[in-house]
């Protein structure tokens, strides 16, 4: 059922594009089905589920690189599953609502399906690499989700930034993982879970972990890596109020959660969670009041809860779990309804801007009514299940497992944040539904169609409802995922009103209070300076780097790959000796014996020598042609050392190509200026002759070691030996050729015969901005140029055309 | 080694020094023909000592290279020389 | 053009230096392909069997003799020549007053000219330089000029008149 | 125009003894120095020299081949022997001889074959490419482009 | 030594003896005209010798001796007319030969465009 | 004689590659050009040793190539690489003028139009 | 004795050059050409089962017993290449019939692409080092016949340092097996194999292997040897570059593979730290030139270069599964590469230009090439399921189990900003709106899309089926390493050493 679930959605993923030939509402009902279903399907566990049972499913994929497809579910999953399908059944009718009429919408489900469906696979997975792939593709489809209207350049910009941060964050969770699977020995992640004690000992704990945290931390938008989650929404609000309040963004905080067991506890985890959800949680708090933009506003709100989540996760204590479990739920209900109720505002008023809007609780009363309420529940007032969550976060806060000293600070950010909560939450409601009317608004702003309220009334009737009567059934359905967090008995008992005066329910009174009283304050706090550093901006920090990388790439590039073949060749000959030379010289030369010049007759010395001498005269040669001839001497002498050595068909081939070959030269570039300019400085010879003498030293020793140092005895004495009475040749060089190694000799005429090919058509074929006279026409000569007849034959023919194969005919 | 053949060997020395001299002018130039004169020479140096080569070493196989040495000096010097004028600027 | 071909039979069998009967037929069968192959560099009329087996000359013993007097006498002349060469080039002091003549031409058939020219070149003191595209002066320079007059009469004499006998 | 009479009339010489060399260096390469390439580009050469000689309009007229054409069938029928020992199941190229040696030539076998494609291919090859890089100027004169005097070495 | 090697060493001296001139000439000679006369005829003797050197050698064989023969004649054949392109060459590409060449009667004979001789 | 022929090879290696790394076109394949004898004479090298006057033809006495002949597989290899590398040299040759021709200019570093930036 | 080895290399050559020959009738020669393409496609397919069940395929050519003769030899890794160059040209092929002009056509374009398929289709069925040499000319020569074909100025002057550079390489090669040949006295890499393994110590065998280190690098185009690339590979025809692009600089790997995994076996291991560093270097350079690029074909160019690098890692990090992840890297690059060239060219080839900043709009014009585009440059980033993923997390893993903190962590880094790179087509090419109304412009037909979408459903094919895929790749990578059977194979069971030069064994 796990994996049918999963599969399923993404099979499903294409009806999606049903919508592109229905654009209306009616399509989201009738789509909205496939979530439903699934959500029915899980809500069917639950009392096995709650029972303590947990379902498990694993089918093999590439089991050599320990990727498997298995599923479990327990409680922490259960929770996920009915969060992802059951507000994606909300989403999903709402979208329809909200793009009515957009030929995209199609598109649009179809990204959302696929997001569901990888959601889904990511809480559900049992192994690493399963739950990775999954937390890729929910990244993938984000990304198409925000950059949904890609015509803009802040979408585009929005989406990309999303990409990169959560797959930057991606492949450190990769390796780490890995490095956690090595250490626990299993990539399943319950026996990972189990290998706990071990793996907190082993050494790679440290790395696995700190990458894991890059992971969960970029995808869960904490500090400093937040600065993503504000420009996502730049997506249609429908994905913004799935994805990035209810869902996608909690996947860091579920891996947290997930690896809780197993990995929590020590120094590392404590500090570097605690320290990154309290900056996050007050960072967002804090900034959420500063903006104008309600999305924005309830993006940073977002972010302000997910630190505080991270915050619950590391900071230990017996409380924490259940507070954590209870946020995740609340959080989910109450901004899942505020986004959907912020795209209904704009949908309908034109704007989202808080200072162009106003006073719509008479216009959109539905709407108005159910953001209040959803809202208070965010500011935790009582008898809202905001309430009770943030209630556990005190209980959590007062009582948690950090040092002495610690504890404290962690205490007062946690009520400064619950403060600041209240804060915004108001500055919300008043800017949006109360005063006069908004400026910047569309002229008739009218109530959003009651499909798009489904989502938000639905979730608003849970904050309000399960505070009254149904937090035992809630904190039934929580346990088991506190179960999945804290494995040693932790109870979650959620309740309205507290037997006792205790300390939380002080602390969270004061927050109120203190947050009702600063109300009066909301212009002067919004127009405060900002409490971070002007350049300590995610933003800005980004754009920076981007454009930094691409200038310092671009410069960079400029430098290395500069359009000179001279400089490549540098590059390719220092390579060669960079690699050559250290062994050469360290064991190339290994008992070698000086040689015995003895032998040396002079004619060959003579001959030998003059090849040194042509090379220099082609060196210093100053025109074309003076070069051209001295290094054919070059040549030439080669093969004169051929013949006194043996080889009289090397020393005939090579003079026979020596010559075609400087005939050929000759034919192409006699005509061009003849003599040589002097296009380089001293210094840069001097720098050459350095480097190609270097490498010319380096070959001579080369050659001279190996001739030296020839340690087997040669192949090619059976060659000598059988050329007659197998090969029937007594050129056993040619038999070698054609018949022991003809194979080559094959490969070697097909290279001149597509070298044939590659210069015809380089030469014959012309772009058309050339004067083009393609093809084997024989060529009309100018008369200047060539003779086309001898002389004694008088007459001149008609031109023939030279194509005429005889061949063919 | 015979008298024959240290005679022989005399000769080709003499033979190489030659061609030291066709080298000289080879490089000396001034002019592109004068090079080819040298080049040709140096084709006709390179025909000589194969010659008394195989003569001292009886190694008749490699008589058989004179004749394409020889027609490949002939092609190279007459190819240079047309083409020289050619590329007269 | 069968003497060619002849000619060519025989170079087969004397480079192959097999002399058998199948030997000069393979040879003639090469010579034949070869001349085949070549024939419009010859002839400026396709190829025919007639023109293939044509002779030209009357009696092959008397050019044969011909030629070989003439071969005879260049290579006397040739060898004057290089004493001469050597003699100039060996002194201590070089002396040399070189000059360019040109010499009205008589022969006019390729050949002749050719054979003229590669004589020339051959013999003492003097190198063919070009000859004139309307094939009527021959430019020689030559090595030590005296009387450019004695030297156009001598040329024309001595050489021109055996070259003119064979080719002409 | 260039008509060197004496460059043209010993060329024109050349052409069926080079020829005939090339054929030689070919029918003995299995036993002497020699073989498909040398003899190939012997006759290449004999080709190359008519061209220098005549220049290449009058070569092409001269000799009608299409060498490209050439090149590609040599490269066949290099090929193509090879496959006897495929089609009778046992490896590519695998040498064939006659029993007898052919008087006059010597023994013939599909590696003589095999060098006979080499010596066509090689022809074909260089022929053809001595012909397109000699017609360059003709059908593409060059655009010459002045070079300031001062950096040119005052040579030639 | 056989009176076999004994004229085969003399034949080759002379050879070696002209080709040395030719070299020599190469080196000493004023301008490139007189040096062509050096390489052209010297070094044309001188290759002769040498293989007429060889060919007296090996006289027992006749193949050997026909090659010689053939490689002299083509000797003969090509160097005057490689001396002859040398030359020519030369004169068009515009190698000045030395000062006191008179007459020069090929002086202004070529056209300039055509390279047409007259 | 190897250490002479090697230290050959190491010239027509350093002055091949000092070549290459000239501007000029010509000089580039002259370079190339060098560098290929630099790499057969080094092959040649590689043979079972430098012997004079003993090429690797079968005696016909003896019906086998004599076992202290030069090295014939060595041969056919250089062979091998010699016409490949005419082959490929022919082809910059021909590459190295149409460029030259359509730059109009043969100077290399003034080819460097599919590199900007 | 496995003949019909030779008919991948035979039927391609013989097509090729009677394609040649009637080179005028346009609708024979791409008869021919598909034809010959689809003949070595289903022989590679078979070869791959064949070997898989009874592994590897040896025989002789023209029969002379190895190390005499010349072998041929077919493991996994061979049967892969030849399977994939196979695909690839066919999927060019049928590209070029929407893309290439018929001028080109003439001018020996569909031989060419033939002959390259031969020379590709040798180098990796042959067992002989210098055969190889030659293997690695043809198809080089092809290549400079295929990049200069149309002779635009970019071309010659992009096609003369990718000419010489890889000219240089050769001469490496060559060079390289001269001096083993000199050192150990045979070509077969068998026997190369059997004696070198007798050489423990570092030895002048080392510094032999730097030559091929180099030639082989160069033709890969590992750092700091590549430029040959990025300045000639955006400047041919789209076709040729989405045919190189996938397959070229593969070559080079898999002769590395190949060489240092079978023949310098001790070297490897003592090269290993460099060439780690040098993979390292390689991917961060070319992802820095990719950023820096602002044209698609440039872009993708350097993308080479980067991913170029991973091989090598897979390589340098001298285990099986490292062997194995490279594997499995290379199949999937060689595909996703090709198809995003294909794509992009697409886009290309309709808009009329590859300028990044004269682009745009193609997303809503061309949904379908949009979709290709995306799930192609996906799977090149590694995203998950598609192919990329695997042969990364194959490195990740193979790189952690030998503790090489650092090229994983470079690898995992550049896979970022490959990514960035990516989205910067994506974004400018797809999303952005249209600078100019496009309803003029040709719609991407059949022609242009079908070749990418085979390309990018092999790579998704391959992505779910990665177990069985990575199962062929550590086969393949197990055979490369495996010398004592190798030997076995191609000499018989008493080695090369006792082999006499005969016909047959
Ligand atoms: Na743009
Ligand atoms: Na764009």
């Amino acid at each position: 059922m796990l994996l049918t679930s999963v599969l399923v959605t993404f099979a499903a993923a294409p009806l999606g594009l049903l919508a592109r030939y229905l654009p209306r509402p009616p399509i989201g009902w009738i789509l909205a089905l496939l979530p439903l279903a699934a959500f029915a399907a899980f809500a069917a566990q639950a009392p096995a589920i709650i029972a303590g049972e947990r379902m498990s499913q694993a089918i093999p994929w590439v089991a050599a690189m320990g990727i498997e497809l298995r599923f479990s579910l327990d409680g922490l999953s259960l929770l996920f599953t009915l969060l992802v399908s059951g507000i994606g059944t909300l989403i999903f009718i709402y979208t329809a609502y909200y793009l009515a009429g957009d030929p995209g919408m199609g598109r649009f489900y179809v990204y959302l399906t696929v997001f569901m469906g990888s959601m889904l696979g990511l809480v559900l997975a049992d192994n690493v690499l399963t739950l990775f792939i999954f937390w890729e593709l929910t990244s993938v489809s984000s990304y198409l989700l925000v950059g949904y209207k890609h015509d803009y350049a802040d979408a585009r910009r929005g989406a990309q930034m999303g990409l990169l941060v959560t797959v930057g964050g991606g492949l450190a969770l990769l390796v780490g993982l890995v490095l956690l699977s090595t250490a626990a020995g299993s990539y399943t992640i319950s026996e990972i879970i189990a290998a706990g004690e071990q793996l907190r000992a082993s050494s790679l704990y440290t790395p696995a972990l700190l990458l894991i945290f890059l992971g969960c931390f970029t995808k869960s938008a904490q500090f400093p890596f937040h600065f993503w989650l504000p420009n996502a929404m730049q997506a249609p609000t429908p994905a913004s109020a799935y994805l990035h309040s209810a869902t996608m963004v909690k996947a860091g905080v579920y891996l947290l959660a997930r690896l809780h067991p197993a990995l929590s506890e020590t120094p590392l985890w404590i500090y570097t969670l605690t320290s990154v959800g309290a900056i996050t949680m007050l960072i967002g708090a804090v900034v959420a009041n500063r903006r104008d933009d309600i999305k924005g506003l309830l993006a940073y709100s977002t972010i302000s809860k997910l630190g505080t989540m991270v915050l619950l996760a590391g900071m230990g204590g017996p409380e924490a779990p259940a507070a954590l479990v209870a946020t995740i739920l609340a959080h989910a209900l109450y901004k899942g309804a505020l986004f959907m109720l912020a795209g209904a505002v704009d949908h309908e008023a034109g704007t989202r801007s808080l200072s162009q809007l106003g006073g719509l609780r008479r216009l959109m009363p539905w709407t108005a009514a159910l953001a209040i309420l959803s809202s208070l529940s965010m500011a935790g007032v009582p008898i809202l299940f905001g309430f009770v969550a943030k209630e556990e976060q005190l209980y959590a806060a007062v009582d948690n497992g950090l040092p002495a000293g610690l504890d404290i600070v962690v205490l007062i950010a946690v009520v400064t944040s619950a403060v600041f909560g209240v804060l915004y939450a108001w500055r919300l409601v008043s800017g949006v539904f109360f005063g006069p009317l908004g400026s910047g608004m569309k002229a008739h702003v009218h109530e959003a169609p009651a499909g798009m309220l489904v989502g938000p009334a639905v979730l608003t009737t849970l904050s309000v409802i399960l505070p009254l009567g149904l937090l035992p059934a809630t904190a039934a359905l929580l346990q088991p995922a506190v179960n999945a967090i804290a494995d040693d008995g932790v109870k979650i008992s959620l309740y309205l009103i507290p037997s006792e005066l205790s300390l939380p329910l002080i602390l969270s009174m004061t927050a109120l209070l203190i947050g009702a009283v600063l109300t009066r304050f909301e212009p002067q706090i919004a127009a405060a300076p900002s409490p971070l550093p002007l350049w300590f901006n995610g933003d800005r920090i980004y754009d920076a780097a981007i454009n930094g990388m691409l200038q310092g790439a671009t410069s960079f590039t400029r430098t290395l790959q500069n359009g000179k073949l001279r400089s490549y060749m540098t590059w390719a000959v220092l390579a060669l000796v960079a690699v050559v030379m250290p062994p050469l010289v360290l064991f190339g030369f290994n008992g070698l014996v000086l040689p015995n010049l003895a032998g040396v007759g002079p004619f060959e010395l003579v001959s030998a020598l003059l090849i040194p001498v042509g090379v220099l005269a082609t060196l210093r040669a100053r025109s074309r042609l003076g070069a051209i001839i001295a290094s054919s001497i070059v040549g030439a002498m080669i093969a004169f050392l051929f013949v006194i050595y043996s080889a009289p068909d090397l020393a005939l081939t090579q003079l026979l190509i020596e010559t075609l070959a400087t005939v050929f030269l000759m034919l192409l570039f006699a005509v061009l200026p003849v003599g040589f300019e002097r296009l380089t400085s001293d210094s840069e010879r001097a720098r050459d002759g350095l480097i190609a003498g270097l490498a010319g030293l380096m070959m001579a020793g080369v050659a001279f070691a190996a001739a030296s140092n020839m340690q087997f005895a040669s192949i090619s004495q059976a060659f000598r030996a059988e050329s007659r009475s197998q090969g029937f040749g007594d050129n056993v060089v040619n038999v070698i050729l054609v018949d022991f190694r003809g194979f080559d000799t094959m490969g070697e005429i097909v290279v001149l015969f597509i070298a044939l090919l590659g210069i015809y058509a380089m030469l014959r074929l012309r772009p058309s901005v050339e004067p083009t006279r393609d093809d084997e026409e024989a060529p009309t000569p100018p008369a200047s140029l060539d003779g086309a007849t001898p002389p004694e034959h008088g007459q001149q023919e008609q031109q023939e055309t030279a194509s005429e194969p005889w061949l063919k005919a | 080694m015979s008298a024959f053949q240290s005679g022989m060997a005399i000769l080709m020395l003499v033979m190489s020094l030659s061609l030291g001299a066709a080298v000289w002018r080879l490089l000396r130039g001034p002019s592109i023909p004068d090079r080819v004169v040298a080049f040709d020479l140096i084709i006709i140096h390179l025909v000589g000592l194969i010659t008394m080569f195989v003569v001292t070493t009886g190694e008749l196989v490699l008589l058989d290279t004179l004749i394409v040495i020889s027609v490949l000096g002939f092609l190279g010097t007459v190819a240079i020389a047309r083409l020289i004028e050619e590329g007269r600027s | 053009m069968i003497w060619l071909n002849l000619l060519l039979a025989l170079t087969w069998v004397m480079i192959t230096g097999a002399s058998g009967i199948v030997d000069w037929i393979i040879g003639l069968v090469f010579g034949f392909v070869i001349l085949w192959l070549s024939w419009r560099s010859f002839f400026d009329e396709p190829f025919t069997l007639r023109r293939y087996l044509q002779l030209r000359t009357r009696n092959p013993l008397l050019t044969i003799w011909r030629w070989l007097r003439f071969i005879g006498f260049g290579f006397v002349e040739i060898v004057k020549s290089n004493i001469a060469m050597a003699r100039a080039v060996l002194a201590p002091k070089l002396q040399i007053k070189p000059g360019i003549v040109a010499i009205p031409l008589d022969v006019q058939s390729d050949a002749g000219i050719t054979t003229l020219a590669n004589l020339i070149t051959l013999t003492p003191g003097t190198v063919t330089l070009d000859v004139s595209s309307d094939r009527k002066t021959l430019y020689i320079h030559t090595f030590s000029v005296g009387d450019p007059e004695q030297l156009r009469r001598r040329t024309k004499a001595e050489f021109e008149r055996r070259v003119l006998e064979l080719l002409p | 125009m260039y008509d060197s009479i004496i460059l043209r009339t010993v060329a024109r010489l050349m052409l069926p003894i080079l020829l005939l060399l090339s054929l030689f260096m070919l029918v003995r390469g299995h036993n002497l120095p020699g073989g498909g390439f040398i003899g190939g580009l012997l006759a290449a050469s004999a080709f190359i020299l008519q061209i220098i000689a005549y220049g290449p309009v009058h070569v092409r007229r001269i000799i009608p081949v299409n060498f490209l054409g050439l090149a590609a069938v040599g490269v066949i029928f290099a090929a193509v022997w090879g496959l006897i020992g495929l089609v009778t199941g046992q490896a590519y190229m695998l040498a064939f001889w006659l029993k007898e040696p052919i008087p006059g030539i010597g023994k013939l076998g599909t590696p003589v074959l095999f060098d006979i494609g080499v010596y066509l291919t090689v022809i074909g090859v260089t022929t053809q490419l001595a012909l397109v890089l000699a017609e360059e100027p003709i059908l593409y004169p060059l655009r010459r482009r002045p070079v300031s005097a001062d950096r040119v070495a005052p040579e030639a | 030594m056989t009176p076999l090697e004994i004229l085969t060493l003399l034949i080759t001296l002379v050879g070696v003896f002209f080709i040395v001139v030719s070299s020599i000439g190469l080196v000493r000679l004023p301008d490139l005209y007189t040096r062509v006369h050096a390489g052209g005829k010297s070094g044309t003797l001188g290759i002769i010798g040498v293989l007429l050197g060889a060919g007296i050698f090996f006289i027992s064989d006749l193949r050997i001796v026909f090659k010689m023969l053939l490689l002299i004649a083509f000797f003969f054949i090509t160097a005057p007319v490689a001396a002859h392109m040398l030359d020519r060459a030369a004169f068009l590409t515009g190698v000045k030969p030395m000062e006191d060449t008179t007459p020069n009667e090929l002086a202004g004979r070529y056209d300039p465009e055509t390279r047409q001789l007259s | 004689m190897t250490l002479i022929l090697s230290l050959v090879v190491g010239t027509l290696f350093a002055g091949g590659i000092y070549l290459m790394l000239r501007r000029s076109v010509v000089k580039l394949i002259l370079g190339l050009v060098l560098l290929s004898h630099g790499a057969n004479l080094l092959l040649f090298l590689m043979g079972d040793g430098l012997i004079k006057a003993r090429p690797p033809f079968v005696k016909p006495e003896a019906g086998v190539a004599p076992p202290d002949s030069a090295d014939p597989l060595i041969q056919a290899l250089i062979l091998t690489a010699i016409v490949i590398s005419f082959g490929l040299l022919t082809f910059v040759m021909a590459l190295a003028y149409r460029a030259d021709q359509a730059v109009e200019s043969d100077d290399l570093d003034a080819m460097t139009s599919t590199d900007r930036l | 004795m496995a003949h019909h080895l030779f008919l991948p290399l035979i039927v391609p050559l013989l097509s090729a050059s009677v394609a040649t020959i009637i080179v005028r009738q346009h609708g024979w020669v791409r008869v021919i050409a598909v034809a010959a393409t689809l003949f070595n496609l289903g022989y590679g397919a078979w070869l791959l089962v064949t070997i898989a069940a009874t592994g590897r395929q040896v025989t002789q050519a023209a029969g002379w017993s190895a190390p005499f003769g010349i072998t041929l030899v077919a493991d996994g890794l061979s049967a892969i290449m030849l399977v994939l160059t196979a695909l690839l040209t066919l999927v060019t092929i049928g590209y070029s019939f929407a893309t290439v002009d018929a001028r080109q056509e003439r001018f020996y374009y569909y031989p060419l692409l033939l002959l390259l398929l031969f020379g590709c289709s040798g180098a990796f069925l042959t067992g002989d080092l210098f055969n190889l040499y030659v293997w690695f000319e043809i198809l080089l020569v092809a290549s400079f016949g295929l990049i200069t074909l149309g002779g635009s100025r970019g071309q010659l002057e992009g096609g003369l340092k990718y000419v010489v550079l890889n000219l240089f390489g050769s001469i490496c090669f060559l060079v390289g097996a001269g001096l083993l040949y000199g050192v150990a006295g045979t070509l077969n890499m068998a026997h190369l194999a059997e004696r070198l393994s007798t050489i423990q110590d570092a030895s002048l065998v080392t510094a032999v292997a730097g030559f091929f280190l180099v030639a082989f690098g160069s033709k890969a185009g590992l750092a700091p040897l590549f430029f040959w690339l990025p300045t000639s590979y955006h400047t041919p025809n789209i076709a040729v570059t989405a045919l190189f692009g996938g397959l070229l600089t593969k070559v080079g790997i898999y002769a590395l593979y190949r060489v240092f995994g079978t023949v310098f076996q001790s070297e490897l291991a003592r090269l290993a730290p460099l060439i780690l560093v040098v993979a390292g270097v390689t991917m961060v350079v070319g992802v820095i030139g990719a950023m820096a690029q602002v044209n698609v074909r440039r872009i993708l160019a350097f993308h080479i270069v980067s991913q170029v690098g991973y091989m090598a890692m897979g390589l340098g990090l001298v285990s099986v599964a490292g062997m194995t992840a490279g594997i499995l890297f290379m199949a999937h690059n060689i595909v996703v590469k090709t198809a995003l060239f294909l794509i992009g060219g697409a886009a290309e080839h309709l808009t009329g230009t590859g300028e990044l900043k004269q682009m745009g709009g193609m997303a809503r014009r061309e949904p379908m090439l949009a979709l290709l585009w995306l799930l192609a440059s996906f799977a090149l980033v590694g995203v998950p399921p598609l192919t990329g993923f695997f042969g990364k997390l194959g490195l990740i893993q193979a790189g952690l189990a030998q503790e090489q903190w650092l090229i994983v962590g470079v690898a995992a880094t550049v896979s970022l900003f490959t990514l960035f790179s990516m989205l910067k087509i994506w974004n400018e090419v797809f999303w952005k709106k249209a600078y100019s109304d496009l309803s003029a412009m040709p719609r991407a037909g059949v022609g242009l899309l079908a070749p990418a979408a085979v390309l990018v459903a092999v790579s998704i094919a391959m992505g779910i089926g990665a177990a069985p895929t990575l199962e062929y790749s550590a086969l393949a990578a197990e055979q490369v390493f495996d010398t004592a059977s190798l030997v076995r194979d191609v000499c018989g069971p008493n080695g090369c050493e006792a082999v006499e030069l005969a016909v047959g064994h």
